[in-house]
């Protein structure tokens, strides 16, 4: 039916027309009996998100079936609005002209006379334009069903509760051994250099002990050296103590006192300032 | 921990947050040695779903984790509560979100060879700032166009937990269809039902295709092909 | 209005706010001709504070109004949501450690020296306050300055007996075969420049996860804020 009820047109050369209009060239004819009214279009043409759009307005219009396009007719009111924006000086957007010459191209198509027997391999000349009408539909539908979705701050909101004892902490970075031990081997590498550091064979026992036993000793008050050693520690135990002892009176951090021979020997931090480095 | 102990501090937490809290999250709240399983949390989410019938708010599961949320029938209250009512979006701009939802990945050409229009940087850079959509790719054609995809911030804000919410895609009908009715409504055209009344099988393909694919959403990144070759010309 | 719908918009209202609501302020949520009394709106306070109780909040009203806020005693699991991730410490207060185990007691000036650089005061306050390093003594020098041991704490957290069970001097030296083993990169590359501020983890993330986490906006805010942007230059 679309064919027959399209207008005019009967013959190829005169549904090329809309090509004039995709190459620039002024339209021939315009078509008088507008649908809108020319003062309400800009508004109407706003409305619309393309050609598409505008189409896919047309045909719902006439209650009509996407399937089902009468292609003369709708490219005939299609061509009027198109024709309307340019009286308007509206800004006719490249995407409207060329789908008035994929209209136009359907309709000359539709119009020929398929005389070859190659053309049964020829799909319908609209089954492009439905499939992109369709395409199009679905999603402008898709648009509007996520628009009613419930949005937030809109339609659903997000609660805020007050925390009034809040109380931050920050956690402490996490160390490992590995990484205290790459430090090392760096400062390590760094020395090696400046060979006067001999870090290398002490015993890191001493070393810990020469701290447990800096911490014991007070620096105004002698204890007794007896003290420092706790004979349960057994053999080694005393051993580590009485190295750290001597490391400890090498560098100057302790004082070591024996009032008369064989008296009882005193131990205290040093304080008195002496020269040694 | 006892479940109603749990499920006090899972509201509280969820109350304060300002935003969705995973069970990870969640379980991040209690010291490694009093951690809840996931499966106590889910059980208390459960019950404090159930505790919240009849009240003014609700639990909601969106995709970046659980939030307490004020039910939708109270909004034209709530939204008082604001000077500035939120602006809607323009149908351009909602397209093509629409279009990037059930698409993607997908390209700003893809997406303006299906609304027949251009897309307006504007309307990308808008998305891309409320976090709605991000690059992921780019397609390996040239000028390697950027690939577009949702965010779960997109989920989050349209209360989804996931793609497989989002509103079910009309269907497009195929070619045999078209062809039926083609032939019904038109039963006098002569020589040109000849090429109607056998269809060729390769121009049923693409849109069966698209049919199988189009309503389900494409999270993989595996790209679909969209358009066919002789789509082009007319777009461009 | 009835009770029970006037007690849903309000706690709607109360936990959408973000602030206290005053009653006048709850007063303007409703239409002119459908405004509740004072009285009712005190009255659905009530009630909602009693529908509250065995809850993870509470319905309080602090100078400008009413507000949910989080019962006080989940506060410290809710606080938990705001806690920043643990950051890295810097190589020089690493470096600063080590010696201080290996040498003890060492001063500052000692380190310094055997460094190369100087310790900043921050360092040492940070390993005090941990309770890893602690003052034995003062060497009996000029300034007497204070003389640096580790603590039982430092043995406990790094799961040591006494400090012979850490690698000797040869063993350390052959580290590169114990980080193969452990696959641990070394991250001390050219590394001596190296800022003392406490560097954040997400600095030495690797890419992939940061891609992970870029669609979740709200994570942001647990990177702990770079202090010193030449730290940055040491992950790559």
């Amino acid at each position: 039916m679309s064919v027959r009820d399209g207008e005019t047109a009967k013959h190829p050369e005169q549904v090329e027309m809309p090509f004039a209009v995709v190459q620039g060239e002024p339209m021939v004819t315009l078509p008088k009996d507008l649908y809108i009214p020319p003062d309400a279009l800009e508004v109407f043409l706003d409305a619309f998100e393309g050609p598409l759009d505008l189409l896919l307005y047309l045909i719902k219009r006439q209650n009509l079936d996407i399937l089902d396009i009468p292609v003369a007719e709708i490219t005939a009111q299609y061509m009027k609005y198109v024709d309307m924006m340019k009286d308007l000086r509206l800004e006719l957007a490249a995407e409207y002209l060329v789908m008035a010459a994929m209209l136009a191209e359907i309709k000359s198509r539709m119009l020929l006379p398929r005389i070859h027997e190659d053309e049964e391999d020829e799909e319908d000349p609209r089954a492009e334009l439905v499939r992109r009408l369709q395409e199009y539909e679905r999603y402008k539908q898709a648009a509007d069903d996520i628009d009613a979705l419930p949005q937030l701050n809109r339609d659903v909101f997000q609660t805020q509760g007050a925390v009034p004892d809040k109380h931050i902490e920050q956690a402490p970075p996490e160390v490992s051994l590995q990484e205290i031990l790459l430090a090392f081997k760096d400062v390590l590498r760094r020395v090696d250099m400046l060979t006067h550091l001999h870090v290398e064979r002490e015993a890191l026992s001493v070393r810990e002990r020469m701290s447990r036993i800096l911490d014991e000793v007070e620096e105004d008050q002698f204890v007794e050296f007896t003290s420092l050693f706790s004979f349960d520690e057994g053999r080694l135990g005393v051993v580590v103590t009485f190295l750290a002892v001597l490391e400890l009176l090498k560098e100057s951090l302790l004082e070591l006192v024996q009032a008369e021979p064989f008296g009882v020997i005193h131990v205290k931090a040093r304080t008195t300032a002496i020269v040694d480095e | 921990m006892e479940i109603q102990y749990l499920k006090q501090i899972v509201e509280a937490a969820l109350l304060a947050a300002g935003r969705p809290l995973s069970l990870d999250r969640l379980q991040e709240l209690f010291e490694e040695n009093a951690r809840p399983e996931r499966k106590e949390l889910s059980a208390a989410l459960d019950e404090l779903g159930a505790d919240y019938a009849g009240r003014g708010f609700e639990i909601r599961e969106v995709s970046s984790g659980f939030r307490v949320q004020v039910r939708a029938q109270y909004a034209p209250w709530v939204s008082r509560l604001w000077e500035e009512r939120p602006g809607r979006y323009s149908r351009a701009l909602m397209e093509t979100l629409a279009l990037i939802a059930y698409r993607q990945p997908i390209t700003r050409g893809e997406i303006e060879d299906i609304r027949g229009v251009s897309v307006s940087t504007n309307i990308i850079r808008t998305l891309s700032e409320r976090e709605w959509i991000r690059v992921v790719g780019h397609r390996d054609v040239p000028g390697r166009p950027s690939l577009y995809a949702t965010t779960r911030g997109f989920l989050d804000h349209f209360n989804l937990s996931s793609l497989d919410d989002l509103p079910t895609l009309a269907e497009i009908r195929d070619l045999d269809v078209i062809n039926r009715e083609l032939d019904l409504a038109e039963p006098g055209k002569g020589t040109e039902n000849r090429g109607e009344s056998v269809q060729p099988a390769d121009a049923v393909a693409p849109l069966a295709e698209q049919e199988h694919q189009a309503p389900e959403p494409q999270k993989s990144a595996e790209i679909i092909p969209l358009s066919r070759p002789d789509d082009g010309a007319v777009n461009d």
